[in-house]
C-alpha cells in the first residue's frame, strides 16, 4: 500500500467536515424538537462547547483496560465507517478507502464499534449498561432484517456491491433515484433508518428517564468527549450511506449536507410523534410491515 | 370298511391321542394334569410311529420258529420304526420323570399346583 | 371362554394339519430298501434273531448310546434338584403299608429282578432287551418300595453300578474302533451261532450293561422321588 | 489326528466317571471335567486347523462298521470342525467360569455340563435325522437341567416352562421325523436331501414339521416366551451356554436340514427371522433387567442369523462369510456379556454402574456392546456391510432397511444399557467379588473379537488396505493407561505429531481439499492435547478414545473406497461417543449422540450400498455414476451426513453432548469431529455434482442450512450455559456451511471452506477458553461468573478476539466468511436464504455479547476473588490458534487461492479473482489485508488520543460505579446477566421451542409404548408359552402351506 499523504489529508479535512456538521445539525436537532415543544431550546454552537468541556474534565476514573478501550472501538467504529464511505461521487479525494471493500464491508463494520462499546460499558458494572445493550443487541438483529433484503434488491438491481457503482448508476436525473426505480427497497429501509438512528420510539437503548442513559452511563470527560464525536460522525455517516443507496449519492458537499440532513430530520420527525416502545414491541415491529415490505422488494426483482 | 385297516385304526388312535393331549397341555391348570397331558401327547406320537411301520399281515421282526429264515424280508414289518420307539420311549419316560420332578420341587416351595401362581417372570 | 375356542380353533388347525400329512397313508405293503436290508442281511451281518435289537444296538448303536445318557441325564438332574440335604429334618409321612402287600413283595421281588436279568441277557433273542430289563428291574423297586416305605436304598450302589455299566459301554464302543471297523461294531465278539445266548458278537454284553444301567438309573429316580414324598 | 468320535467317547466316560467321585473330591472332579472339556475343545481345534491350512478333505465316520443309510455316520468338514471349536471353547470358557458354582453343587452338575456339551457336538456332526433328534433332546435335557443350577423357586418353574416347551417342540419334530421316514424309506440327511420330499403330498408336511421344530429351538418371536424367561431366571454362565453354544448348534442344524427343504424355505426362515429380529429387539426396548434384557438380545441376534440364512438364495457364496461374521460376534459378545452378568450380580441395568469400580470389566463389556451393534473392528462389521452391500446388489430394500431398523433399536437398549454402566450413579451399589477364573473366560472372548474381527477384515479386499497401524499404537497407549496423564498427552502428541508429518506432506502437494481437513483433525488433535497437561492424575481411558476418534477420522480422509470410508466413520463415531460421555452429566446426551450417529451411518450405509449397486466397485468414485433411485441415494447420505453436521432436526444431540463434555473435549468434538460431517458433504455433493436429482436435494439443503444457522443461533441466544450457548452456536455455524456448499456454486463452496477453517480455529478458541474457566470457576453457568477480566485477562484477550472473529466484523477472518456469503448469495439469486442466514448472523451478536460480558465484564463474584487466571496448557493451544486465526484474517488469499483453484475443478465460473490482496466477484471487492492495516492505525491513532487526554484517569474499586451515591447490595444483583434477553424471547422465542425435540420424544414414546404393549404376550404362564408354540405351527402352517 503506497501511502498517499495527499489523499490522507483531503480524508482527514472531509472527517473534521462531517464532525462539524454532525455536530451542528445534533443541535439544530435538539433546537426542532424544542421549539416543537415550546421551548427556546439550546444555542446553536452548544454541541462544541459540551464537546470541549469533556474533553478539558480533569477528574477521571477508570474501571479497567476494557472499560478504557470501549470508546476507543467506538470512535475507531465511526471513523472507520467514514473511511470506507464514498463521500461526495465523482471526486478521487472525497471517497476515502471506499475502494478497499464494498457496501457489505460496511453493514459489518457497523458493528465494530457497537460491539467495542458493549464490551466496554460492560466492563463498568453498571446495571443501567447492561440493560441497555442488550436492548440495543435485540433490536438491532430485527432492523437488520428489513435492511439487508433491501441491500440484496438493490445489489441486485444494480448488479454490484459497490457503492460507488450504485451512486453512479444512479446518476442522471432524479428519475434514477434508487427511490424511484426501487421504491419497496427504500421504504423498507428507510423504516429500518429509524431504528438505527435511535429517536423515539426506538430510543430504548439510551431510554432516557428509564435507564439513565443506557451504555454510556458510567462513561464521563475525555470518554463522552470521543462518544460524542463519534455520535456527530456516525450520524452523518450513516446518513449518508442511504442518501449513497437511495438518493443518488451527492455530487458537492452542500448536497451531502441537505441530503443527509433529510434523512436524518426524518428519523426525529418519527420521533417527535410516536412515544417509545417496549423492547418486544420494537424487535416485533420490524419484522411486520418494514420486512413485508423487503420482502416484495425481492419478489418484484 | 375295506380301507379302515388296523395300522389306519391305530393311527387315528394315535393322532386322536396327540390332540387330546395337547388339549390337556393347553386348558388344565395342574401341573400333574399339564404333564399328563404331555405323557399322552408323548404317547399318541408313539403309536403313530409303530402304525407308520407296521406291513399288513406280517409278524414281529424277530426271527423265531413263526418266521421262515429265508424269507424274511417277506415276513416280518419294518424293525426300524420299532427300534426308533423304543429310543423315544425311553426319552419321554425320561423328560417325563423330570417334569414330574419339577413339578415336585416347585410343590415343596410354594405347595401349589396352579400353573397360573408361577408367572413371576415375564415380559 | 375366548380363550377355549381359541385353542379349540388352534386344535382343528393342528387336526388339519396332520390330517395333510397322512391323508396319503394307506399303510405298508412291503418293507422298504432298508427295513429290507435289515430284515434280509441283519441276521447274517449281526447275528441277532431279535432284529429290533440288531438295529437298536448295532446299526443304530449311537442312538442307544445316547437314549441311556437321556437316562442318566435324567437320573442325575433328579437326583440333583432332590437330594436331601444334609441336615435337614426327615419327618416325612409315611403311607402306611399291608401285610400281604410285603409279604408278597419278599416272594416276588426276586423273581422280578431275576425276570429283568433274563430279558436283558435274551435282548438278541425274544423281545425285550437292556431298556426292557431295566424297566423289569426298576419295577420291582417299586413294588419293594411300596412294601417297605421306610427302606433306605443305597444310592452308592445305584451311583457305582450305573457309572460301570456306562463306562464298560463306552469303552466297548471305543473298542470297536481301535480294534474293528467302527464305533460300537459289533463284530469285535465272533458272531457265533444263530440263536444262541452265546452269539450276535457284543450285542448281549452291551445289552447287559445297558440293562444294569437302565435299571440303576431308573431305580435311582425312584429312589430319590420316593424319598422326597410328603416332605414337610 | 484324534477321531472326532473320541468327542463322544471322552464326553461320556467322564461323565460316567464322574459318579464315582466324592463330594470331598469336587477339586479333582471339576479337574477331570475340565480336562474332557479342553481335550473336546483340543480335538475339534486340530480338525479346524487341519481344514484351514492342509487342505484336509471332509472326512465320514461310520459306527457300527456299516455305511449309511444303514447305520448312523458322522460327518467332519470346515463348517463342523468351525462350529465344534467355537462350541467347544465356549464349554471350556464357562467350566472354568462357573468353576465355584460346579464345585459346590457337585459332580451331578458337572456331568450335566459335560453332556450338554457332548449333546450339541453330536448334534453337529451326525448325518442322521433320528440321531439328531436325540441328541437334540440330550442338549434340551441337559440345559434343563443346568437352568435349576441354584434351585431357586423362579428357576425351576423357568426350568418346568423349558422343559415342558421343547418336550412339545420335540414331540413334533419326532412326528416330523418318521413321517418323513414313511416318505424317504431313509434316515440319512443325504438320501432324504434327493428325494425331494417337498414335492410329494405330505412329505411337504412331513418337512415342514422338521423345519418348524428346529426353527422353535431357536426361540422365534413371537413364541419364546419360556426361552426368555431361561435366560433371566438362569445363572448368567448358564445363559451365556444358552445363548452362544446352544443357539450356534441350532443354527447350524437349520443350515444341515434346509436342503431337504429345499429352497422354499429360505422365504419362510427369512420372514421368521425379520419378523424375530424386529419383534424381540423392539420389546429389548422396555427392558430393565440385565439378563432379560440380553435375552432379548439373543434371540434377536439369532433371528438375524435366521434372516441371512432366508436370504442365501441373494447373497449366494457371501452368506457364509456373513452368517460367520455375525454369529462369531454375537457368540463371543454374548457370552462375555452373560458372564459380566454373572460377576456384576445386578438384576438391573441400572445396577451395572458398579461395574466401573474395575475399569477392565468396563472396557469389555464395551467391546462386547460394540461388537453386537457391528462396530468396528469386530467381525459383525464387516459381516454386516457384506451383507448390506449384497441386498443392495440384488435390489433386497425393503430386506435391507428391516434389517438396519432392528440394529438400530437394538442398538438404542444396548448403548442406554452402557450409559448406565459408564455414567449411572453407583454409591450406593453392592461391591462384587472379582474372581480370576471368572475374569479370565471374559477376556479372552474379547480378545477373541478382535482377533477374529482383524482376520475377517482380510478377507475382502477393500477392507484388507486399512491400515491397523495407528490402532495398534492406541492398544499400546490403552495398555500403559496406568501411566500419568502427562506422560500419555505426550506419547499421543508425538503420535499425532508423526502421523501428521507421514500424511500431511502428501496432501499439501496432491489433494488440497483433504489438505485442509487433515490438517483440521491432526493439527487440531495436537492442539486440543496440549490442553491435556493441565489435567492432574491419570485420566484414564481419555487417550485411547481420542486416539480412535483421530484415526476415524483420517481413516475417512484416507478412505480410497466406501468400506474403508464407512470404517473410519464407524471408528470416529465409537471414539467420540467415549468422549463425549465422559463428561459428568453426559449420560443421556451420549445416548442421543450415538443414536442419531447410529442412525446417520446406517443410511450412509444404505446409501452406499444402493450407490454401489450393479457398478462391482466399492471404489468411492461409484458415487459419480449413480443412475438408479439417485434421489433416495443423495438423500440418504445427505441425511446421513447431517446427522454429524447436527442439521436442524437432527441437531438435537449436540447442545448437550458438546455442552456437558470436559474442558478439552469440547473443542474436540466441536471445532473438530463436525468437520467430519462437512467433509462427507462435501465428498457427497463432489461426486454427485452432476447428478440430476442432486440440484433439487441441494435446494432443500439450502433452505435446512439457512434455518439451521437462525434456530441455532437463536437458541445459542438464550442460553445461561456457556458451553450449551457454544454448543448451540455450532450448530448455527455449521448450518453456514452447509448453506454454503448447497449453492453449488464457485463462491459458495469458498464460503463453506472459509467458514469450515474459521469454526475450527474460532470454535477451538472459545471452547477451549471458555473450558479452562470453567475449570477455575467450577460452574457453567455465566450468571454465576462475571468480573473476570480482572483475574483472566489472557482469557478475556482470546474470547474477545473468538467473538470478533465468530461475529463477523471486519477485520478479523469472520468477516472474510461473511463477505463471500453475501456475494455467493446474490449471485446465486438465493435472497431469501441469504437474508435468514444474514439475520442470523446478526443474532450472533446477542450471544457473543452474553457470553463475553456475563463472564468476563460486569461485577466479580465474592466467590471469585482468588481464582488464577487459566491454565498456561490452555493459553498455548488458544494463542497458536490466534496466531491462525490471524494469519488467516490478514492473509486471506493464502488459503483461499488455491482453494479456489480446486473449486474451480468442480465450478469454474464465477470465482474469486485475485489481484494481489484485493478480491473482487462480479459484484464486489475487499482487501483484507489493508483494511486490516487502515483499521489498525486508525486504531492505535484514535487510543493514542484517548491516552493523552485521560492520562491521569484514577482506576477505581468494583461497586464504584453511577448508583445514586448508593453502594449496590451484591454482585449477583448487580451483574445483569440471567435471562437478558427476555424481551428478545418474548417476541421470537416462539421460534426456538422445542418442538423437534418434542418429535423425537414422541416417537421414542410411540416405540417404548409398543413394546410395552406388546410385550405382555410374556404373561410368564407357562400354559400361554405352549399356546404360543402351538399357535405358531398352526399360523406358519397355513400361512406358508395352503
Amino acid at each position: 500500500m503506497n501511502i498517499d499523504f495527499n489523499k490522507l489529508f483531503f480524508t482527514f479535512l472531509g472527517l473534521m467536515i462531517v464532525l462539524n456538521w454532525g455536530l451542528l445539525m445534533s443541535a439544530l436537532m435538539r433546537k426542532i424538537g424544542a421549539r416543537v415543544a415550546k421551548r427556546y431550546g439550546i444555542p446553536w454552537f452548544q454541541p462544541w462547547v459540551d464537546l470541549v468541556k469533556n474533553y478539558a474534565i480533569r477528574s477521571q476514573i477508570t474501571h479497567g483496560v476494557m472499560f478504557y478501550l470501549g470508546p476507543v472501538f467506538r470512535l475507531s467504529g465511526g471513523v472507520g465507517l467514514f473511511l470506507f464511505m464514498p463521500m461526495v461521487f465523482g471526486s478521487d479525494l472525497w471517497t476515502n478507502f471506499s475502494f478497499k471493500g464494498d457496501l457489505i464491508l460496511i453493514l459489518y463494520f457497523q458493528f465494530f464499534g457497537m460491539l467495542g462499546m458493549a464490551l466496554g460499558a460492560g466492563e463498568g458494572g453498571q446495571p443501567h449498561s447492561f440493560i441497555g445493550i442488550s436492548r440495543g443487541l435485540s433490536q438491532f438483529t430485527t432492523i437488520e432484517v428489513p435492511m439487508t433484503l433491501a441491500v440484496i434488491a438493490i445489489a441486485v438491481q444494480y448488479q454490484t456491491l459497490s457503492i460507488s457503482d450504485i451512486v453512479a448508476a444512479q446518476q442522471g436525473g432524479i428519475m434514477n433515484w434508487t427511490v424511484f426505480t426501487n421504491p419497496f427497497a427504500t421504504a423498507a429501509a428507510m423504516l429500518s433508518v429509524l431504528g438505527a438512528f435511535g429517536h423515539s420510539p426506538f430510543n430504548l437503548v439510551k431510554a432516557p428517564n428509564e435507564i439513565p442513559i443506557g451504555p454510556p452511563t458510567e462513561y464521563h470527560g475525555t470518554y463522552l468527549g470521543v462518544l460524542r464525536t463519534n455520535a456527530a460522525i456516525l450520524h452523518v455517516v450513516e446518513a449518508v450511506l442511504f442518501m449513497n443507496l437511495f438518493f443518488g449519492g451527492a455530487t458537492t458537499w452542500i448536497e451531502l449536507i441537505v441530503k443527509s440532513f433529510l434523512i436524518y430530520f426524518w428519523s426525529v420527525f418519527v420521533g417527535m410523534v410516536f412515544p417509545r416502545f417496549r423492547i418486544e414491541q420494537s424487535v416485533a415491529w420490524f419484522l411486520k410491515i418494514p420486512l413485508i415490505l423487503g420482502i416484495i422488494a425481492i419478489i418484484l426483482l | 370298511m375295506e380301507n379302515l385297516n388296523l395300522e389306519i385304526i391305530t393311527l387315528i388312535t394315535g393322532v386322536i391321542l396327540v390332540l387330546i393331549g395337547i388339549w390337556g397341555l393347553l386348558t388344565q391348570k395342574n401341573l400333574i394334569k399339564i404333564v399328563i397331558g404331555f405323557t399322552l401327547f408323548d404317547t399318541g406320537i408313539h403309536i403313530i410311529m409303530v402304525s407308520i411301520g407296521y406291513v399288513k399281515n406280517r409278524t414281529a421282526p424277530i426271527i423265531d420258529q413263526s418266521v421262515n429264515i429265508n424269507d424274511v424280508g417277506n415276513s416280518v414289518v419294518d424293525p426300524v420304526p420299532q427300534a426308533l420307539v423304543l429310543t423315544a420311549i425311553v426319552i419321554g419316560l425320561g423328560v417325563t420323570a423330570l417334569m414330574l420332578t419339577y413339578v415336585l420341587k416347585m410343590y415343596q416351595k410354594r405347595k401349589s399346583l396352579e400353573i397360573n401362581n408361577y408367572n413371576d417372570l415375564k415380559w | 371362554m375366548v380363550k377355549n375356542s381359541l385353542i379349540f380353533i388352534v386344535l382343528i388347525g393342528f387336526a388339519v394339519l396332520l390330517a395333510d400329512l397322512f391323508v396319503g397313508f394307506n399303510g405298508n405293503t412291503d418293507l422298504n430298501i432298508l427295513a429290507n436290508h435289515y430284515a434280509v442281511s441283519g441276521p447274517e451281518e449281526v447275528g441277532s434273531a431279535n432284529l429290533v435289537t440288531a438295529v437298536v444296538v448295532t446299526y443304530r448303536g449311537l442312538d442307544t448310546l445316547g437314549e441311556v445318557t437321556i437316562l442318566f441325564l435324567a437320573a442325575a438332574i433328579v437326583s440333583f434338584l432332590l437330594k436331601v440335604e444334609a441336615g435337614a429334618s426327615r419327618n416325612r409321612k409315611l403311607r402306611s403299608t399291608s401285610e400281604i402287600l410285603d409279604t408278597a413283595s419278599r416272594i416276588l421281588v426276586p423273581v422280578i429282578f431275576l425276570f429283568g436279568i433274563y430279558v436283558f441277557i435274551n435282548g438278541h433273542l425274544s423281545p425285550g432287551g437292556g431298556f426292557q430289563g431295566g424297566a423289569i428291574i426298576a419295577s420291582g423297586l417299586v413294588l419293594m418300595l411300596l412294601a417297605q416305605p421306610a427302606k433306605e436304598v443305597g444310592h452308592k450302589l445305584i451311583t457305582l453300578v450305573e457309572s460301570i455299566s456306562g463306562i464298560s459301554f463306552v469303552l466297548i464302543g471305543v473298542a470297536g474302533v481301535l480294534f474293528a471297523a467302527g464305533f460300537l461294531d459289533n463284530k469285535l465278539l465272533p458272531l457265533g451261532t444263530f440263536g444262541t445266548i452265546f452269539s450276535a458278537g457284543v450285542i448281549p454284553v452291551i445289552y447287559i450293561f445297558v440293562g444294569l444301567k437302565v435299571g440303576a438309573e431308573l431305580s435311582g429316580i425312584i429312589t430319590n422321588l420316593h424319598e422326597n414324598q410328603n416332605e414337610a | 489326528m484324534v477321531g472326532p468320535i473320541y468327542i463322544i467317547a471322552i464326553a461320556l466316560g467322564t461323565a460316567f466317571s464322574l459318579g464315582f467321585f466324592k463330594k470331598a473330591n469336587s477339586n479333582f472332579s471339576f479337574a477331570f471335567m475340565l480336562f474332557a472339556m479342553a481335550f473336546m475343545t483340543f480335538i475339534s481345534g486340530q480338525w479346524l486347523y487341519a481344514f484351514l491350512t492342509q487342505q484336509q478333505e471332509t472326512i465320514q465316520i461310520f459306527t457300527a462298521g456299516f455305511k449309511p443309510p444303514f447305520s448312523i455316520s458322522l460327518q467332519m468338514g470346515l463348517h463342523e470342525s468351525v462350529f465344534l471349536s467355537l462350541i467347544n471353547i465356549i464349554g471350556l470358557l464357562a467350566a472354568i467360569y462357573l468353576y465355584d458354582q460346579l464345585k459346590e453343587k457337585g459332580v451331578q452338575m458337572m456331568m450335566i455340563f459335560v453332556l450338554l456339551f457332548m449333546g450339541l457336538n453330536v448334534v453337529i456332526m451326525t448325518r442322521d435325522i433320528f440321531n439328531l433328534f436325540v441328541f437334540l433332546e440330550i442338549a434340551s435335557i441337559a440345559t434343563a437341567g443346568l437352568i435349576i443350577l441354584d434351585k431357586s423357586i423362579n428357576a425351576t418353574s423357568a426350568g418346568f416352562k423349558y422343559i415342558i416347551a421343547t418336550g412339545i417342540i420335540s414331540g413334533i419334530l419326532l412326528i416330523g421325523i418318521i413321517a418323513i421316514y414313511y416318505f424317504a424309506g431313509s434316515l440319512f440327511i443325504n438320501d432324504i436331501i434327493k428325494l425331494n420330499l417337498i414335492y410329494v403330498k405330505g412329505g411337504a408336511v412331513a418337512v415342514f414339521l422338521v423345519l418348524i421344530a428346529i426353527i422353535l429351538e431357536l426361540k422365534p418371536f413371537p413364541a419364546n416366551g419360556w426361552a426368555l424367561d431361561v435366560y433371566e431366571a438362569a445363572h448368567p454362565g448358564i445363559g451365556a451356554v444358552i445363548s452362544a453354544a446352544s443357539a450356534s448348534a441350532g443354527i447350524f442344524v437349520l443350515a444341515k436340514i434346509l436342503p431337504i427343504v429345499g429352497d422354499s424355505g429360505y422365504y419362510i426362515i427369512g420372514l421368521i427371522g425379520i419378523i424375530t429380529f424386529l419383534g424381540s429387539n423392539l420389546l429389548g426396548l422396555k427392558q430393565d433387567r440385565a439378563n432379560r434384557l440380553l435375552g432379548y438380545s439373543s434371540i434377536g441376534q439369532i433371528g438375524l442369523l435366521l434372516t441371512i440364512i432366508g436370504l442365501t438364495p441373494y447373497l449366494g457364496d457371501k452368506t457364509l462369510f456373513i452368517a460367520f461374521g455375525v454369529l462369531i460376534s454375537h457368540a463371543l459378545a454374548k457370552a462375555g456379556l452373560f458372564w459380566l452378568a454373572g460377576i456384576v450380580n445386578s438384576e438391573y441395568i441400572k445396577g451395572w454402574a458398579a461395574i466401573r469400580r474395575k475399569p477392565l470389566l468396563l472396557v469389555l463389556m464395551g467391546t462386547f456392546i460394540f461388537a453386537l451393534v457391528g462396530f468396528p473392528p469386530f467381525p459383525s462389521f464387516f459381516a454386516k456391510w457384506e451383507l448390506i452391500m449384497q441386498l443392495a446388489n440384488n435390489d433386497k430394500i425393503i430386506w435391507l432397511a428391516l434389517i438396519l431398523i432392528g440394529s438400530f433399536i437394538e442398538g438404542i437398549y444396548l448403548f442406554r444399557w452402557f450409559g448406565y454402566a459408564i455414567k449411572e450413579k453407583n454409591e450406593d451399589l453392592p461391591e462384587f467379588p472379582i474372581k480370576l477364573n471368572k475374569v479370565i473366560p471374559v477376556s479372552i472372548v474379547a480378545a477373541g473379537l478382535y482377533l477374529i474381527g482383524y482376520y475377517t477384515g482380510l478377507a475382502i479386499p477393500e477392507a484388507a488396505i486399512i491400515n491397523y497401524i495407528p490402532l495398534i499404537f492406541i492398544v499400546i497407549i490403552f495398555a500403559l493407561d496406568f501411566l500419568p496423564a502427562y506422560v500419555k498427552n505426550s506419547i499421543s502428541i508425538l503420535g499425532l505429531a508423526y502421523y501428521s508429518y507421514t500424511i500431511i506432506p502428501a496432501y499439501f502437494e496432491n489433494d488440497m481439499l483433504r489438505f485442509i481437513f487433515v490438517v483440521i483433525f491432526l493439527i487440531g488433535g495436537i492442539l486440543t492435547f496440549i490442553a491435556g497437561y493441565a489435567y492432574k492424575g491419570k485420566r484414564r481411558g481419555f487417550y485411547p478414545v481420542a486416539l480412535i476418534m483421530y484415526v476415524g477420522l483420517v481413516q475417512i480422509i484416507q478412505a480410497e473406497n466406501l468400506l474403508q470410508f464407512f470404517f473410519g466413520w464407524e471408528l470416529m463415531t465409537a471414539g467420540s461417543y467415549f468422549l463425549i460421555i465422559r463428561g459428568k452429566k453426559s449420560m443421556a446426551h451420549a445416548l442421543s449422540y450415538m443414536l442419531f450417529s447410529m442412525g446417520g451411518a446406517y443410511l450412509i450405509l444404505a446409501g452406499f450400498a444402493l450407490a454401489q449397486q450393479g457398478q462391482m466397485s466399492l471404489s468411492l468414485d461409484v458415487l459419480n455414476s449413480i443412475s438408479n433411485n439417485a434421489f433416495i441415494i443423495i438423500s440418504l447420505l445427505m441425511i446421513g451426513f447431517l446427522t454429524k453436521t447436527a442439521t436442524l432436526g437432527l441437531h438435537i444431540w449436540l447442545p448437550g453432548a458438546h455442552g456437558e463434555a470436559e474442558s478439552d473435549v469440547s473443542p474436540m468434538v466441536s471445532a473438530i469431529l463436525l468437520k467430519a460431517g462437512v467433509f462427507g458433504l462435501i465428498i457427497l455433493l463432489i461426486s454427485t455434482i452432476k447428478n440430476i436429482e442432486t440440484v433439487s436435494i441441494v435446494y432443500i439443503l439450502g433452505w435446512l442450512g439457512a434455518i439451521t444457522a437462525l434456530i441455532g443461533n437463536l437458541g445459542a441466544a438464550f442460553q445461561e450455559d456457556a458451553k450449551r450457548l457454544l454448543a448451540y452456536s455450532s450448530i448455527g455455524q455449521l448450518g453456514y456451511i452447509v448453506f454454503g456448499l448447497a449453492m453449488m456454486t464457485h463462491l459458495g463452496w469458498l464460503t463453506a471452506f472459509t467458514y469450515t477453517i474459521n469454526h475450527f480455529m474460532y470454535k477451538a478458541i472459545l471452547f477451549l477458553t471458555i473450558g479452562a474457566v470453567v475449570l477455575r470457576v467450577g460452574t457453567h453457568n455465566m450468571y454465576e461468573m462475571g468480573g473476570l477480566i480482572k483475574k483472566m485477562p489472557f482469557a478475556f484477550i482470546a474470547v474477545l478476539i473468538g467473538i470478533i472473529a465468530l461475529s463477523g466484523v471486519p477485520p478479523l477472518s469472520g468477516f472474510t466468511g461473511k463477505w463471500l456469503l453475501y456475494n455467493a448469495v446474490i449471485l446465486k439469486g438465493w435472497y431469501f436464504q441469504g437474508a435468514i442466514a444474514f439475520f442470523a448472523g446478526i443474532i450472533a451478536f446477542l450471544y457473543l455479547f452474553k457470553l463475553i460480558s456475563s463472564i468476563f465484564l460486569g461485577q466479580l463474584k465474592d466467590n471469585h476473588r482468588n481464582v488464577k487466571e487459566i491454565s498456561i496448557w490452555f493459553i498455548i493451544p488458544i494463542y497458536i490458534l490466534i496466531i491462525g486465526l490471524m494469519i488467516f484474517a490478514a492473509k486471506p488469499e493464502l488459503i483461499l487461492q488455491p482453494m479456489g483453484d480446486i473449486v474451480a475443478q468442480y465450478f469454474p465460473d464465477g470465482g474469486l479473482n485475485w489481484d494481489g490482496g484485493l478480491a473482487t466477484t462480479p459484484i464486489g471487492n475487499w482487501h483484507g489485508t489493508h483494511i486490516m492495516i487502515i483499521v489498525g492505525v486508525m486504531f492505535m491513532l484514535l487510543l493514542t488520543w484517548l491516552v493523552v487526554l485521560s492520562r491521569k484517569a484514577q482506576k477505581v474499586k468494583q461497586f464504584n460505579i453511577v448508583y445514586s451515591g448508593e453502594r449496590p447490595f451484591t454482585p449477583e444483583t448487580t451483574h445483569i446477566s440471567y435471562n437478558i434477553f427476555a424481551g428478545y424471547n418474548k417476541a421470537l422465542g416462539f421460534l426456538v421451542m422445542p418442538w423437534i425435540t418434542n418429535f423425537w420424544n414422541f416417537m421414542s414414546d410411540i416405540i417404548h409404548d409398543t413394546a410395552g404393549f406388546v410385550r405382555r404376550i410374556y404373561s410368564g404362564n407357562g400354559q400361554t408359552y405352549l399356546a404360543h408354540i402351538i399357535i405358531y405351527i398352526v399360523v406358519v402352517y397355513f400361512v406358508f402351506f395352503n
